[in-house]
């Protein structure tokens, strides 16, 4: 069953790769713009909350093109980014990482957020009064108490990586080695006739690389709960 | 993917035969092609993004006159490639029969099922399916009993599962899916010609590429999509 | 240093309107339930920030509303002891206890952490959760971390109500040495007067969100008025003596003010230091002879030189000793059946069992408001 | 611009039913399995945890495949289902937001889990010596301290539920009036060249339809928010 | 109702390891911090599951871990006052209050809200949600919402120690009608020894999770070793006297025991009701002849039966008053100059104001432990 061909192969290591990238990137800005939509208030808050909703609202070939449209090589992001950073997504596997980051954004910002809402400010003022500046003060009290939405936020973020392919492949296209993913596999094999088999294998290796990184997230939750424990 | 590869851009539809042939291409001169599998509609959109596409091969001639429109397909580089049929199909069990011939009482055969076919206005074998029955004049009485599903594969796992009676697919799918059997093949004459056309992107440098269009055309080529059910609209060329 | 609050605020249906100074090393705020001492420590701190008003605690102008001035909460280096303990509930009670050291300087770390952690009792507790401590533990972490943050300034509400008496012993000295020593300006909440007895230099007594009387703590004992009807039995004169001399034999110390000798049980201070006592009103006795074969030893000569407003069966006398001012609390039938009249000369009886630790303390150097 | 089709109209209609059902339906559901998952401790919570995730997981298109097998006319379970409860999905809208549902779910379970995973049990048991058994300690203490993940539960499976798609078409087809909801809708314009017009008149009126949730789900957050705000 | 508790519980670093019967009505459990008070009763409530152990009050047993009984929390009908406040933070404070009705059956609800409301003086608060109130404020309602659940067991846990005394004195005498008059059993959790001797029918004395000792409360009073070091002086006889006649003329009441006649402060009894006496041992002092001209106006011919240990500058004495038992703490000074010996005839001197309301409670009918 796991006899994989060289292009399924890559797709696995693909899929994780651009997975935990997705994952990893997107997890400084969820947590800011968590921050800001929990505790901010200012002008066009509402507006920015609609902005971060939107690839879960969109259908995902719109949220392909948009991106293509905006990070392709000719888009006005992407053709800055490449021309001032060199950072180039168009039909590269970074720019895979960035659909998914895209997609699994907004359930990262949630979890988070709801978590955010959840910490008692009192602690805080706490650590305020002893000493501990605004910055520091996130570091060491908010940010370990949040530790389990973040944590919440970073598995949703993995998984749907894992599944997503809609906006992947109009983003990015399907190119083996290159932006291949295992659910743009998959979907491949959904699209000839006797490739239900493929997908089907290609399937399992996909539900048991996402319930490996369920358990490992599991295991580190509960540890944080039991320190959270309120007795 | 080795740089130097032949980037081919081809309808999802193509996989199985183009892997095939993109294998033999590589046994026989050495080269290889690397092959993105998707809709055509999203294909054609990053191409016109600047995707790094050599070879384009489109499910049918709409996407390719978009690109060929926008000169993003080098001038006569464009082949109406391959063709194929569409023919109703029923789950393997179904007793259904039917001849296909202008006014055949389609209406009875679905009863109070459905028609599984592509999206009638976005998928080309929808489109093919709703012109094949408007021209045998059939469409009125069945219009209201459509379901159009994502994609031609979607229509056939619709049949194939006994969720819908009857469905309107390709003949490259019907014949290889062992939970179907086709019920009748549309009169060619009853739709538009069926045509998989291939073309050069204008943006291309690959100088495998045109040989690698023109190896789609030859007599190996031609017996591996035969070999999917396909027909062969291009003249064969020999190397 | 200087404390001086004068700040307006309005908290949902209560009006802050509070405004004192206080040069005391140690200001007790007292008062009713609901009366806002809570959200004026709060403000204090600078978690909340007031509608109007200024903070200056020596040189340092915390507050200013009128120039737009307000240092925030870090960096005003405070140690806060919560109402409720309010540890972080995912560190260990080593890193709860740690914490305000990593944000002091090098050179302004007073607090000893061995030192604390001893005084609190709380050596056994360092690897646990706060989740899984007692109340009590929970508060005598709290104090423990507000004093190793080394605070130049420290805020304590109600720091001792959940200990037991023996605790509380062991760590009232601690706070008095503080604020003596190290001079760390102590803003200290309580209901219980012993505490505030014993341990304000100042106290300001609120009500209802206003200040209802302020001053020295020896002034404001003395205004039996001013104490709520169930706690004037503790109040009375609070008396700063000298150590005279100690007597190992019966493990007495003898100390002497104004008013005259007095004998208390053995203090652990060198001679010639000062000592504050509380003398409660209710534990002075009038005797119109010199008593004798009575088991009271300190018999002091004093002139009666007002009687107070009659309080149900009692009445309060101010007696002069000699220029030092005593309490004392009788019946009524006693100021008629002895004959008691402003001007008489009359002995004040006091036993020496009535100074137990809680009405002794090293005598803090009271300071005038400026 | 708003000048629809009557087919769009009813794209519209449809899915802004089809979203109130997939969170109406699936909220009792979500609350339970996030219950069992943040307190149950029981075998196989792994595994159920691991299922509710599926959804998000798999490419969508795979979801809808096997819906169509479970719950289609000959699925095991749709076949039990129409025959005892007259319950049928195929091909009707009731199919669509079973897709919707489930394709939410892991979102909804998430946040719905995040919240009772923060709620401070000790309150709970204040409720219970005061009399009030585990079912009322959950209706009057829980489920009223959860109901900002309740909230963001709801918002994020109808949010989902306007961009879902490809289980969707996959499961119930795109039948005008029936099951052709607004992605469905937006995806065929995106298939056809020219499209793109089309396609974005209706993405305009999903996102105006999802801001609108939005907004009213944020008022409502904020109004339990303050009530439950630890000065 | 006899409360039999007897239970065995692992926790942490500590055995809780816990064996009294207690048939009185208020039941004090008193110990220092840490020592498994809440521990203790949150295993009576139902809170935690002990190891081992079985649990009785009256008929009703609620743990038997033998017979793998288990009442659960709910069905016990505890009112549980916490440590913490613990309110409902989605809940008004009405709402908070009123919880505990749903959950009674009508019969049986003797807390009548408007009432509870008044004693605890949060009629104001009714509109208010929990965040916003003071931590005083908080503990009120939280004593509130568990009367009013009209238990038939309640447990305190400090349910006093963030109030002032002037509220204090408000709710003290509700727990004692509550206590006399409904006659339900109440545990109750305190550091101030003056709340359990006013309180408390039986006193159970936890040190490091076992009982130290437990038994009536005027027993345990009398054994000054088990009070912490600094409570000692609040320790003392507790006597339960008869009103005998009141004294309008000067406010006082003369109240009757085998010890003699004694005058307080009017006390609002009818006449041939029963009043405790705490007498603290440090308000008792030793004359050797009758004293005259002294403001003390209680003097009871007694006999010394007992000189306990020495204990620094002071000694303890216990005095036979024809029967009733009295204890005075002295200085080893006056032991020595009085002459007091074991046999000797004195006069233990009382002072009237040495009595406040904290002193005197309507009696509570002390109940032995069956
Ligand atoms: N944010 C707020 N909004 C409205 N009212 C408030 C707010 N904060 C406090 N209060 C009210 O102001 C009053 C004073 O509260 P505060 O906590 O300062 O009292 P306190 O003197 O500390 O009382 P305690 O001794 O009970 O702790 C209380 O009645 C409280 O309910
Ligand atoms: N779940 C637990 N695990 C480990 N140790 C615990 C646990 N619960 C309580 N303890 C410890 O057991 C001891 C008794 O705790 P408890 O809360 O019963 O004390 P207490 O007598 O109520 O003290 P206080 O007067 O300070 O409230 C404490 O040392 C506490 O740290
Ligand atoms: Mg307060
Ligand atoms: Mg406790």
């Amino acid at each position: 069953m796991l006899d994989l061909t060289p292009d399924e192969w890559n797709a696995v290591r693909l899929s994780i790769k651009v997975g935990l990238w997705a994952m990893a990137a997107s997890l400084p800005f969820g947590i800011a713009i968590a921050l800001l939509l929990a505790r901010g208030k200012f002008w066009g808050k509402s507006l920015l909350n609609g902005v971060v909703h939107l690839p879960l609202i969109l259908p995902p070939v719109v949220t392909g093109y948009l991106l293509l449209l905006s990070f392709g090589r000719r888009g006005p992001i992407g053709s800055f980014l490449d021309e001032y950073f060199g950072i180039v997504f168009s039909f590269r596997w970074t720019g895979a990482a960035l659909a998914c980051a895209v997609m699994g954004f907004p359930l990262m910002v949630r979890a988070i957020r709801l978590s955010i809402e959840a910490v008692d400010r009192r602690l805080e003022a706490a650590a305020g009064t002893l000493g501990a500046s605004p910055l520091w003060v996130f570091l060491t009290v908010t940010l370990p108490l949040i530790l389990p939405g973040i944590v919440a936020g970073m598995i949703l973020s993995f998984a749907k990586a894992m599944g997503e392919f809609g906006a992947t492949i109009t983003f990015v296209s399907n190119i083996p080695g290159e932006t291949q993913t295992l659910p743009s596999a998959i979907y491949t094999f959904t699209q000839v006739p006797g490739g239900d088999a493929g997908a089907m294998r290609l399937t399992l290796i996909s539900i048991a690389i996402s319930m490996a990184a369920l358990v490992v997230s599991e295991m580190f939750a509960r540890r944080i709960g039991q320190r959270l424990d309120i007795g | 993917r080795a740089d130097g590869d032949v980037v081919v851009f081809a309808a999802a539809s193509l996989k199985n035969a183009l892997d095939a042939v993109d294998a033999a291409w590589k046994a026989e001169s050495g080269k290889s092609a690397t092959a993105s599998y998707a809709a055509s509609s999203a294909l054609a959109k990053q191409i016109e993004e600047g995707a790094p596409a050599d070879v384009f091969i489109s499910a049918d001639l709409d996407w390719m006159k978009y690109l060929a429109d926008k000169k993003l397909i080098k001038d006569g580089s464009d082949v109406k490639l391959l063709g194929n049929r569409i023919v109703l199909v029923a789950p393997k069990d179904s007793a259904a029969k039917a001849d296909i011939a202008a006014n055949f009482d389609l209406a009875a055969l679905l009863g109070d099922g459905r028609l599984a076919m592509g999206d009638v206005k976005a998928v080309p074998a929808g489109k093919y399916g709703k012109a094949a029955l408007e021209k045998l004049g059939v469409w009125s009485s069945v219009e209201g009993k459509i379901a159009q599903a994502e994609n031609v594969r979607a229509a056939l796992k619709l049949v194939s599962t006994g969720e819908a009676p009857l469905g309107i697919v390709y003949q490259t799918d019907a014949t290889a899916e062992p939970g179907v059997k086709v019920v009748g093949v549309f009169p060619e004459d009853s739709h538009p010609p069926i045509v998989y056309p291939v073309g050069v992107t204008a943006d291309s440098k690959s100088a495998d590429a045109a040989a690698y269009v023109k190896y789609l055309q030859s007599a190996k080529a031609k017996e591996l999509f035969e070999a999917q059910g396909f027909t062969m609209l291009a003249p064969v060329v020999s190397n | 240093m200087t404390l001086s609050v004068a700040v307006h605020h309005r908290l949902g249906a209560l009006d802050l309107e509070t405004s004192f100074e206080s040069a005391g090393h140690l200001t007790a705020l007292f008062g009713p339930s609901g009366s806002g001492k809570t959200s004026l420590i709060n403000i204090i701190a600078g978690l909340i920030r007031p509608d109007a008003g200024r903070i200056v605690i020596g040189d340092r102008t915390l507050v200013d509303t009128a120039n737009r001035r307000f240092v925030p909460a870090y960096r005003r280096r405070v140690g806060f002891v919560f109402q409720d303990a309010r540890l972080f509930p995912h560190l260990t009670v080593r890193s709860n206890l740690r914490y305000g050291r990593w944000f002091t300087p090098q050179g302004e770390r007073y607090a000893e952490f061995d030192r604390v952690v001893e005084m609190l009792g709380i050596g056994h507790l360092l690897g646990r959760r706060p989740a899984l401590l007692s109340g009590g533990e929970k508060q005598r972490v709290a104090i423990g971390r507000a004093l190793l943050a080394s605070p130049r300034l420290l805020l304590m509400d109600e720091p001792l109500a959940s200990l037991d008496d023996a605790r509380k012993a062991e760590i009232m000295p601690y706070l008095e040495r503080l604020r003596d020593e190290t001079r760390i300006p102590i803003v200290y909440v309580s209901h219980s007067i012993a505490e505030v007895a014993r341990l304000a230099t100042d106290v300001v007594v609120m009500a209802e969100g206003k200040v209802a009387a302020s001053g020295p703590t020896t002034e404001i004992m003395q205004r039996l008025d001013l104490l709520p009807p169930e706690e004037v039995g503790e109040g009375g004169a609070v008396l700063d003596m000298k150590v005279l001399r100690h007597d190992e034999g019966f493990g007495m110390t003898v100390l002497g003010a104004a008013a005259g000798e007095m004998r208390v049980p053995r203090v652990a201070l060198p001679e010639g230091a000062v000592v504050r006592v509380r003398v409660r009103a209710r534990d002075v006795m009038i005797a119109t002879e010199r008593p004798q074969g009575l088991s009271a030893l300190n018999i002091l000569p004093s002139r009666i030189v007002d009687i107070g407003k009659v309080n149900g069966a009692q009445v309060d006398l101010r007696l002069d000793c000699h220029g030092d001012m005593l309490v004392s609390r009788i019946t009524r039938q006693s100021l008629e059946t002895l004959q008691l009249t402003v001007g008489r000369d009359v002995f004040a009886v006091i036993k020496t069992v009535a100074f137990d630790r809680a009405n002794l303390s090293p005598g803090a150097p009271l300071v005038l408001t400026s």
